[in-house]
């Protein structure tokens, strides 16, 4: 497997006159400015994509070149892009979960906050959008609607003793 | 349908435990038949070719690789654990999707309790009541940590989570009662965390809310704050036969001087019990941890006032 | 294992060539840059959980960072990559004088990186746009901009402690060089330097598009 | 190099000729444990792969004791419902440390650390591991990482089992931050390890050493290292969220502020469900050896055993999400995680159905180390069986979170790699300290440990079909009976490793001299190394003249009862 050289002698690697260095610098530099520039023009969600695949390819020509992955052992080469793969495979999986929860029931993907009123005051099951629950809360009539509500004073006014003190009240 | 508790599991007393009992048992025979093969194999082998005194070393003469042995045993195992997958993810949809005409109860888990709310109004405390061969939808929701809903006999668990409804449903095909569980570890009293689900037949059900919703006008509050006190968990940290639990003891309370953690103290009278119930940190017994969870929103007055009356019954009993 | 002319004072015993010493070296290095990848992943992953979660709000946040300081950033932090690459090369070439000028002009782009990265700091601290409890800044309309002050502040606060490691790594090869330790024979520690350094400029590469340009 | 012709005359049983043996000891004068250096300063300061493995071996064992006795305080407060010698917190408190203790401090670095630093520099024919200042360094941090993490037994331990779920461990009083930081520390030693393995069988192979020709060992221990390197950062990561989010409240787990803790699982399982095949792999690799050993057998489908470990080492990357079927996933993860988990099972099957094969036409002798060969396959194929029944989703609804997954990963673990660990240990015994150790008292030790595992965890299966959760302090009165004989046969398990610790002890002073090859294997440590070996393993690099199991072509030394 390894490449047997004497001891002495020039080194064995691959030595790059300066001027390549100083080419992938520049790309470097020019990729930097395209990205930027690109950047003011609002895509919408390719804005992203597109910043990507620019600091992708700098990332791979700093890769190449001045980690002279062209020129080592493409051991290293598989190792590098082999850590990319392991990363890949946990955010995609991970977002297979996080982006399909409300797959079958639209109320389990997003946090209770936004969702008012499940049932109304006389403990129907009320369905209908966050907002319109949010004038007429009224004495709290029942325990479920009621569970919602302090669930809401929570985050609004804060700090004060919902459920055990310092889980749920994030110190505002 | 056999509706006894078999040696492994327990009593299948909702609809979908009987095809998950049927896939169990499928799994459990070949697994059995597996473990059987390999198992006499190792024995066999190692008592037919096990070395005798006086054998010489020699060179083996065994086979070192046989691809098709190799492929049956890597083919047949990925097949079947593919029967496997799809049995067991259809199951699990059927445990998944909620039947339309389902029975809506909210389940709210907290630091060591469970309470329920119906949709009559009704509401009870670690004690989950539902009519036989009814649909019922869970829609679960925790106060603080992530808790989890188990109920062996039914099948059924799910976490609860604290920032997210979560849903699940049963259809319990037996009058009876069943253990009910919380199965993701939630702190001191995790193991205490349990309740029954009572399965009623249809008219005991209807009685049952029906008695427990309009009940609270008419009773005088003494009796209304007894109910209370079991119906809101009260009972699970406050005793009334004057021994500590998790919080301190009703009995002896009202009409007395409390000491206080911060060294104050004062006589214990209507609006200190008022505070304790509505912002219980205000004032925290000498020698009890700040752990009670507020009842503000999850009383009415009038049921405040009954437990009120019934904590001052206690405290005059006592004199 | 006789201590002959051929077997350097660098040469560890175990290795039976140079060759062998050098490979081992660099596989070493770059399996300990794919745990700095993976260690930096998980942020990224939570990152791009959250932005997925709440796009919106992510867009918003972004546009309190100032773009200008972090482009200035990404050009200094690549021209140190390029000055580290040259220190290599004219190790490469036996000129450990020359090696020493680049090393310097490498450890003063890293230190006007980190004064920069400490203004941009100083003025979020000042606003109040901090992660979680500490987040105090009205200016963004969302429900939750603090997770994404909350990320940045890890990535690049992690990604700075990064480049300071670097700094003294640097420091030490120079007094190493200083000493004679370098030639065209063994440099070992100076790549390895190198690459490390050029990974720290990779991560960077993929912070700055993603928190100043798109957020 | 002939490959055809076989090797004809029969190995020499002991390398050392009569002259270089010192009479008083009977080992050979010249090795590592005399020749290495005197004094404790010699061995804190070592760079000899053998004696950090024994620094290893010192400090694994007693972590491991020290998780035993917490085991067996947990077994003890089961034996009866109610609150009997520890209350609910120090239950909580109990439970946790057992769980970190065993998995952080023993299991992780244990065949690894100990058998891998040892064996295998000496099975590839080099002088030491790519890089032994960074080996010695992976034992430091190790020490420092375990001090950190004991320091939280002694400031209120953390209470959060070893999962340390949010919003629970960011909410709770007791101290989780010493033991976080702790793990975050530990998981750098488990990376110098890792690192360290693959530049070594990359780079330092003995030439002519192919990558088929090496012993499976070294492909086990080669799979371990991919993960331990792939895997352990992102714990990093995770256990550093913790801490922030525990210390500044950063909000990215707390669902108060918007964060979500099914995210941290996710990155918790991330790491953890590769973590277990960390723990799984060596011992695989150990299995192979004694396997082929003992049976005098070349290796039933080896390139199917080395292949397979490489395939659990990619495929346990997809797999994490079967800790979470019950806790909130969207539909699609949960199938895609079933599926896949599903999948990673099928090369843990190969490698038993190729074990089982090469016993096939042996000559199959039932030394001490074999016992724990074949109480390995019979436990391993429960715990491997099992697993298929809790990766089925509606099953797994019902099982998820109770004693059944309790039963399921201790059979795995302590029946999987325990038994490959201690079978490991007697097979090299002879090799690390030139010493046999008594054959009467292993055999009765493997019968206590067989006998009392299977009291202990098999009723735990019943247990947790029937209903009863993890993690409870008391349990409700039908469960009773079977927690006391899980509970008595805890102590009888418990009595069983205490024996085998007696038993090596014992041997390393008093066991009668063994020779350089005692099991007439074929692998470099016992055929070009004189037992205990010289400071640089061989006198020259030896020359590859067979493969590691070839027992077709070499005939093997008559082997001594061990």
């Amino acid at each position: 497997m390894s490449n047997e050289h004497s001891a002495h002698g020039a080194s064995q690697d691959h030595v790059m006159p300066v001027r390549n260095y100083l080419m992938v610098a520049s790309a470097l530099f020019v990729l930097t400015v395209i990205t930027v520039a690109v950047a003011q023009v609002d895509f919408g969600a390719w804005n992203l994509v597109v910043a990507m695949v620019v600091a992708t390819t700098k990332a791979v020509l700093v890769a190449m070149f001045f980690m002279h992955l062209f020129y080592d052992n493409k051991l290293f080469a598989a190792f590098f892009t082999g850590s990319f793969v392991i990363l890949g495979i946990f955010i995609v999986i991970t977002m297979f979960d996080t982006m399909e929860r409300d797959r079958l029931y639209p109320e389990v993907a997003t946090p209770i906050r936004e969702h008012a009123i499940i049932y109304d005051d006389e403990g129907k099951p009320l369905k209908q959008n966050a907002h319109a629950g949010e004038g007429e809360h009224g004495e709290a009539a029942e325990h479920g609607d009621a569970a919602m509500e302090h669930e809401e004073g929570a985050a609004a006014e804060g700090g004060d003793e919902q459920g055990s003190e310092d889980a749920t009240s994030g110190g505002h | 349908m056999d509706t006894t508790a078999t040696f492994w599991l327990p009593v299948p007393a909702s609809t979908v435990a009987q095809d998950i009992d049927a896939l169990w048992s499928f799994v459990f025979w070949i697994s059995t038949f597996f473990f059987l093969l390999i198992l006499g194999m190792m024995i066999v082998f190692a008592i037919r070719y096990r070395r005798r005194a006086g054998d010489v070393e020699r060179l083996d003469k065994g086979p070192s690789h046989n691809n098709p042995l190799e492929a049956a045993w890597i083919i047949i195992p990925t097949l079947i654990v593919l029967v496997i997958f799809v049995w067991g993810f259809r199951g699990y949809m059927k445990m998944t999707v909620v039947p339309a005409n389902s029975m809506e109860v909210k389940v709210t888990g907290q630091k060591w309790f469970w309470s329920f709310a119906y949709p009559e109004g009704a509401s009870s405390v670690n004690d989950l009541v539902v009519p036989v061969d009814t649909p019922v939808k869970l829609l679960m929701s925790s106060q603080d940590v992530i808790h989890s809903f188990y109920v062996p006999a039914f099948r059924v668990k799910r976490d609860v989570l604290p920032n997210r409804y979560q849903v699940a449903w049963f259809e319990a095909n037996q009058v009876g009662e069943f253990d009910l569980f919380c199965t993701e570890y939630c702190g001191t009293s995790h193991s205490d965390m349990i309740g029954k689900v009572r399965v009623l037949s249809k008219a005991d059900y209807a009685s049952w809310l029906e008695e427990s919703t309009i009940g609270a006008e008419g009773m005088d509050p003494v009796e209304l704050g007894r109910k209370l006190y079991t119906a809101k968990a009260c009972m699970t940290c406050h005793s009334v036969d004057g021994n500590p639990g998790n919080g301190p003891t009703f009995k002896g309370v009202f009409g007395h001087q409390v000491e206080f953690a911060d060294g104050s103290s004062l006589m214990a009278d209507e609006n200190y019990i008022r505070e304790s119930i509505l912002s219980p940190r205000a004032k925290i017994v000498a020698g009890f941890q700040p752990i009670m969870p507020t009842y503000q929103g999850l009383l009415k007055d009038a049921e405040i006032d009954a437990l009120v009356a019934y904590i001052k019954s206690l405290g005059a009993e006592s004199e | 294992m006789a201590d002959s002319a051929a077997h350097p004072r660098w040469l560890q015993h175990h290795f039976t060539s140079a060759g062998q010493q050098r490979e081992s070296a660099k596989l070493g290095m770059w399996i300990f840059l794919v745990t700095e990848i993976l260690f930096f992943g998980g942020l990224f992953c939570a990152y791009a959980i959250y932005h997925a979660w709440n796009p919106d709000i992510f867009h918003e946040a972004h546009k309190a960072l100032d773009w200008r300081l972090g482009g200035l950033n990404t050009l200094v932090l690549i021209t140190s990559s390029l000055t580290m690459a040259l220190a290599i090369r004219s190790l490469q070439v036996n000129k450990a004088k020359l090696a020493n000028g680049y090393l310097w002009a490498t450890i003063l782009l890293a230190l006007t990186f980190m004064v920069i990265k400490y203004f941009e700091y100083a003025h979020k601290f000042h606003v109040g746009q901090l992660p979680g409890k500490y987040y105090t800044y009205t200016g963004i309309e969302g429900t939750s901009p603090h997770i994404f002050f909350s990320l940045y502040f890890m990535m690049t606060g992690l990604h700075g402690l990064h480049v300071m490691i670097g700094i003294g790594v640097i420091l030490w090869l120079i007094i190493r060089n200083r000493r004679g330790d370098f030639s065209n024979a063994y440099y070992n520690p100076v790549e390895m330097t190198g690459l490390y350094w050029h990974l720290v400029d990779l991560i960077w590469i993929y912070l700055f598009p993603l928190f100043y340009l798109v957020g | 190099m002939s490959n055809a012709a076989t090797h004809t005359e029969p190995l020499r049983s002991n390398l050392a000729v009569p002259d270089q043996i010192d009479e008083k000891t009977g080992l050979p004068r010249e090795n590592y444990i005399q020749d290495g250096g005197k004094g404790l300063k010699s061995w804190l300061l070592t760079m000899d792969h053998k004696r950090i493995a024994i620094l290893y071996l010192i400090t694994v064992v007693a972590a491991f004791f020290v998780g035993g006795i917490m085991a067996l305080l947990i077994r003890l407060e089961l034996f009866l419902p109610d609150e009997q010698f520890f209350n609910a917190d120090q239950y909580n408190q109990l439970f946790t440390l057992h769980g970190a203790i065993m998995i952080f401090l023993f299991i992780i670095p244990s065949i690894p650390a100990i058998l891998g630093n040892f064996v295998l520099p000496l099975q590839i024919g080099a002088k030491d591991v790519a890089f032994p200042k960074l080996n010695l360094a992976s034992w430091y941090v190790y020490m420092l990482g375990a001090g950190i993490t004991l320091i939280s037994i002694f400031t209120s331990a953390a209470d959060t089992g070893w999962t340390f779920y949010t919003p629970y461990s960011s909410s709770t009083s007791t101290s989780v931050i010493p033991m976080t930081m702790g793990v975050f520390v530990l998981g750098f030693s488990s990376i110098f390890t890792g690192l360290n393995f693959i530049v070594t069988v990359h780079k330092l192979r003995a030439p002519g050493l192919t990558w088929f020709k090496m012993p499976l060992m070294v492909w086990g221990l080669y799979a371990t290292a991919i993960i331990q390197v792939l895997a352990t950062p992102v714990l990093g990561i995770t256990v550093l969220l913790l801490t922030l989010e525990r210390a500044f409240g950063i909000g990215i787990f707390d669902p108060a502020m918007g964060g979500d803790p099914v995210l941290y699982q996710h990155f918790f399982w991330f790491y953890s469900h590769p973590a277990v095949y960390i723990m799984i792999l060596p011992g695989m690799g150990i299995m192979s050896d004694l396997i082929a050993t003992f049976s005098h057998r070349k290796i039933f489908g080896y390139k199917f055993v080395a292949f397979s470990s490489l395939a659990i080492a990619l495929v346990s990357f997809l797999v994490w999400g079967h800790h979470m079927f019950t806790s909130g996933q969207s539909e699609i993860a949960v199938m895609i995680f079933s599926f896949l988990t599903f999948m990673v099972g099928i090369p843990s099957a190969i490698k038993v159905f190729n074990w089982t094969t090469t016993l096939y036409k042996g000559s199959i002798s039932f030394a001490v180390p074999m016992l724990y060969a074949l109480g390995f396959l019979f436990l391993f194929t429960i715990g491997g069986l099992t697993g298929i029944v809790i990766g089925a989703l509606s099953l797994d609804i019902h099982l998820h979170d109770t004693y059944f997954i309790v039963a399921h990963f201790h059979y795995v673990m302590v029946g999987g790699t325990v038994m490959a660990l201690i079978g490991g240990l007697y097979y090299w015994w002879p090799k690390i300290w030139g010493r046999m150790y008594s054959r009467t008292l292993g055999v009765f030790a493997f019968l206590l440990v067989f006998v009392g595992f299977n009291m202990t965890f098999f009723t735990q299966f019943i247990l947790g079909a029937r209903g009863m959760p993890r993690r409870y302090f008391t349990y409700v009165e039908q469960f009773q009976p079977l927690h006391a004989f899980s509970s008595s046969g805890a102590m009888v398990m418990g009595l069983g490793f205490l024996l085998v610790a007696i038993n090596l002890w014992w041997a390393i002073k008093h066991g009668k001299p063994a020779g350089s090859n005692p099991w007439g294997a074929l692998t470099l440590e016992w055929t070009e190394c004189t037992s205990p070996p010289i400071p640089h393993n061989f006198k020259e690099t030896p020359k590859i003249e067979y493969g590691a199991y070839e027992y077709d072509r070499v005939i093997p030394t008559m082997e001594k009862q061990g």
